[in-house]
């Protein structure tokens, strides 16, 4: 019954969404379990020169990679470290190997860690429990796993401990979705991952979707909204802003990429040559989809799989 | 100018609509409360996202719905959630402004009882209990209470039992909920308000007819009558047409 | 890759599923948060005489008043004892408030409470943490809400206190929807409550569905499955099996249902015999459908609303 | 009859699929393990449900996944899970008959290590870390390892950083986990396997022309050797051509 005239639309543009809810020294999530990774978000964040940024996100992949040598993170917390199963990354080991060009802080847990944590932030607890870390090496490097004592007894009268991480209540969260319409209302569908929690446990979020939908499509599949329209602070058009990663029914995930990623990352000047020609000397991400061309394009094109329609019913008066 | 005849609900609810001004995210229950936040969406608060128990967000219904679950918040609505993202993310998240609440019994810093008139181990009169009121009370920013009978038996010096805590004894006991607790109760006599945590609920507002004694009389408290005792405006021709012709044409529960 | 002629099925008969996963004293969830409520095991449950059944529930509504008075049930626990907004519930309210005929064992609980206790079942954890119950006289009279310390300090080095629930992990868990495949991969649409939650946290889960529909319905839209077939004891096609509620997209709620039962169930003679016309001389719910009537399940049919399809995508080889 | 020729990855998810005999519900990652399930889904074990990190539940690809969330998997899968749910209600719920993982070192009792080489603040080597192999040895019933070089620097005395600890030293530091941890490992060389907690891994199966000093030479710890260790039989001239024209018939892993 909302008059659509009076109602405020999320819709922004990335530069207008990026320099509005990121700032130096920020806490930054960028979530995407390996499907819909928001690289344009990521790159625009570089672009705009950006520093001091904790960096939040379970799978640290190409795209913190990047960021790291465009020294826009002084903190990583995370939970892998690697480029999938396409080799290494170089940014990341040199700094942790070599402390080359300089340190890197890592917070380091395990995916199911990082998985409380945000579901700590999003709840708002002061802590969430997991039954992990017992005997692991990872509580003697992280001193946020901490242990809680169960109040309710054993058969035996004794009361368990349990392993707890802290809330994490990131800044700005950052994902990528398949479509949203202007009110911010997110629809995603495939893989997703832990996106709706990591904005629920955001002070900001944005969201940068292949389609702004009509009010009628999102509202004609509500069960598809995985993110509802009050947790959303902006909302952004960007086509192809998953790219090297994919977005499920839009485009599949360009493993030539991953593969070449090793060898740019592992050599400190074709990583420069590589954020000097793709992000500082790019306008924006239309720029980038552009030199992409069109061959990487359709060789990531995916054919038609439509799911069967169901029927919500309507009211018989 | 002629004056208007209207229903006490019809008067509950546009007063409600009316302190909804400038509210984005409320939880509302079905009923007045409901219809109270379409009002204010035509009037007071276009940007109001509505929110129910049931996980409905942004609903759009194609009648008035007769449950928090009615199929018709569903079909055409803009998100559905399940329960542990409704009560976990959204409401113990802190995103809810206004939620509205119903109860047997309200005392003066809007401690409420849905469960028992009498002991709990042995009520005279079991009520249902909880529900959610509990963390809605806990965890929206502020919660609106409309009691559509004032009485010195719904409005008592000490309910016979805390089903949903008043911030004020909830910080007292140690929670660090930032939640200002009950800022409003309609009434057909009336609004009684408060601004925050540790302020007794004060007559602010008076129907147009109404006798402060009766208001007084009516209350179990010793209740305080605010210095700027206004009485509130009768609703307008405007709000009564919204109300009648488009929100609740059937009079489903606008009944005089 | 399966080969299905070597796959099990995990269709049942309600009979038959009733009877191999309900004992009497056993810990039984049925749930459906006024949608989806799966009435027609309920009434399985009564023909078959189960006693002693500690029943968990959110909502206990009509199927639980009706349990009750068949005395099926000696414990209850649930955070909302109401006929919805249609009155209130004459057994229910009979042991309560008089012990008649003879006293209810009643563990309360607010509705996030309840979330919390299936929340920990289903995750197998000691306990769930919530931010409710401070200043409630809820602990005072449920001594299964306690507290916890966080381990992590505030500013001023404080540490705060939050209240927590135990796991529930029932014996069998009950939950209706609106479809599935053979072998228990349940689709649910519309609200979806705490049905996935709630077959999580049980040893054994029965799972009535509208239809049971083929392999290829449920695999064009992955997404639609709330409940994964390895989590699913059975699944049985019972068809309006949540009448007096309702279906999302199959049949509305009998509101003049819900309003009539106030006067039969404040009266025990009206309420005996509506328990042996429509349950105990019933052989099953087919019966107990057809004796509804035409004209009755025509009151309650909807008209089309339909899902528009997304596009999952293919490989282009 | 005449002798087949077979490469040591065939061999090893041969081996792996007899030994998924009977299990139902495997998390497995990519490349051999998948395979190993789509072999014993084939013969050993039709009614394994395969469920993979990114959430995709009971997957039918079209084409042999590059990753554990590719495309190929989710359209036409059976159902898709979030990581909340498939950490939380699936792994630690304890849902999983088998999980499989890899590491960069191993020791007589399971721990793995897939987080550095050299001392975690300062690595000669730093590697991927955790990902969810913590929770799959915490929470699977059994956990399965391929590891594909057998050598002294992989089969360890003592794990340069504990990342995914045997139920063994969890339960000493006081958890009340069930999972049998390692119960078998698959190497070039044949299969180390224990039945429970507390056990070491002994060499129990060896493949055909292998020298049981190899082994042992091979092997950082003292490795015992099981009285009734078995040579293994080479992979049937069914099992590989189920591999090599159905599973994966592009050789995308099985390369020779």
């Amino acid at each position: 019954m909302v008059n659509p005239n009076l109602r405020k639309s999320k819709v922004m543009g990335l530069k207008e969404a990026i320099s509005k809810y990121v700032f130096d020294g920020a806490t930054v999530s960028i979530e995407g379990f390996t499907h819909a990774i928001p690289t344009a978000a990521g790159h625009e964040i570089i672009r705009q020169g950006f520093k001091d940024l904790t960096l939040v996100r379970m799978t640290a992949d190409i795209i913190v990679d990047q960021m790291l040598a465009a020294n826009c993170i002084s903190t990583l917390v995370s939970s892998f470290v690697g480029n999938s199963s396409a080799g290494s990354l170089g940014e990341i080991r040199r700094r942790i190997e070599e402390s080359d060009p300089t340190h890197l802080e890592f917070k380091e847990y395990s995916h199911y860690g990082m998985v409380c944590r945000y579901l700590a932030g999003a709840q708002k607890l002061p802590f969430y429990p997991l039954k992990s870390y017992f005997g692991s090496d990872l509580p003697t490097i992280n001193d946020e796993i901490r242990k809680v004592t169960s109040p309710y007894p054993n058969e035996d009268g004794s009361f368990d401990e349990i392993y707890v991480v802290p809330p994490v209540n990131p800044d700005v969260t950052i994902v990528h979705a398949q479509r949203a319409d202007q009110w911010g209302n997110i629809q995603m569908w495939g893989l997703t991952g832990l996106q709706a929690e990591a904005v629920f446990a955001a002070e900001h979020s944005i969201v940068t979707v292949e389609e702004i939908v009509s009010d009628d499509l999102v509202r004609s599949d509500p069960n598809r909204t995985i993110i509802p329209s009050h947790a959303v602070s902006a909302v952004v058009e960007v086509p192809f802003g998953a790219h090297p990663s994919f977005t499920q029914g839009y485009y599949d995930r360009d493993n030539d990429f991953y593969r070449d990623w090793s060898a740019i990352s592992g050599d400190k000047a074709l990583l420069e040559q590589w954020l000097a020609k793709w992000i500082f000397e790019t306008t924006d991400h239309s720029q980038y989809v552009e030199m992409m061309g069109e061959a990487t394009r359709d060789r990531l094109k995916v054919g038609d799989a439509f799911s069967t329609p169901i029927n919500y019913g309507s009211r018989i008066q | 100018m002629e004056t208007l005849a209207f229903s006490v609900d019809e008067l509950l609810t546009v007063t409600a609509a009316r302190e909804l001004a400038g509210k984005n995210v409320v939880f509302a229950g079905i009923g007045l409360p409901t219809l109270a936040v379409s009002l204010a969406q035509e009037t007071t608060a276009p940007n109001i996202e509505v929110i129910y128990e049931s996980g409905v967000c942004g609903a759009h219904p194609s009648a008035l719905p007769a449950t928090i679950a009615d199929s018709v918040l569903i079909t055409d609505s803009e998100a559905v959630l399940n329960l542990a993202s409704l009560f976990g993310y959204v409401l113990q998240g802190g995103r809810i402004d206004v939620g509205f609440l119903g109860a047997a019994q309200i005392d003066k810093f809007g401690n409420l009882n849905s469960s028992v008139i009498g002991e709990w181990e042995n009520p005279s009169k079991r009520l249902p209990g909880s529900g959610g009121a509990h963390e809605v009370l806990a965890n929206a920013k502020e919660t609106f209470v409309i009691m559509r009978r004032h009485s010195e038996r719904s409005f008592v010096e000490k309910v016979d039992f805390v089903t949903s805590a008043a911030p004020d004894m909830a910080r007292a006991a140690g929670s660090r909920s930032k939640a200002k607790g009950v800022t409003r109760v309609f009434t057909q006599f009336g609004v009684l308000a408060r601004e925050d945590v540790g302020q007794e609920l004060q007559l602010t507002g008076i129907h147009a007819g109404i006798d402060v004694d009766t208001v007084i009389k009516s209350t179990g408290w010793n209740l305080k009558v605010h210095p700027n005792l206004e009485v509130i405006a009768n609703p307008s021709a405007e709000e009564l047409e919204l109300l009648r012709t488009e929100i609740d044409p059937t009079g489903m529960y606008l009944r005089s």
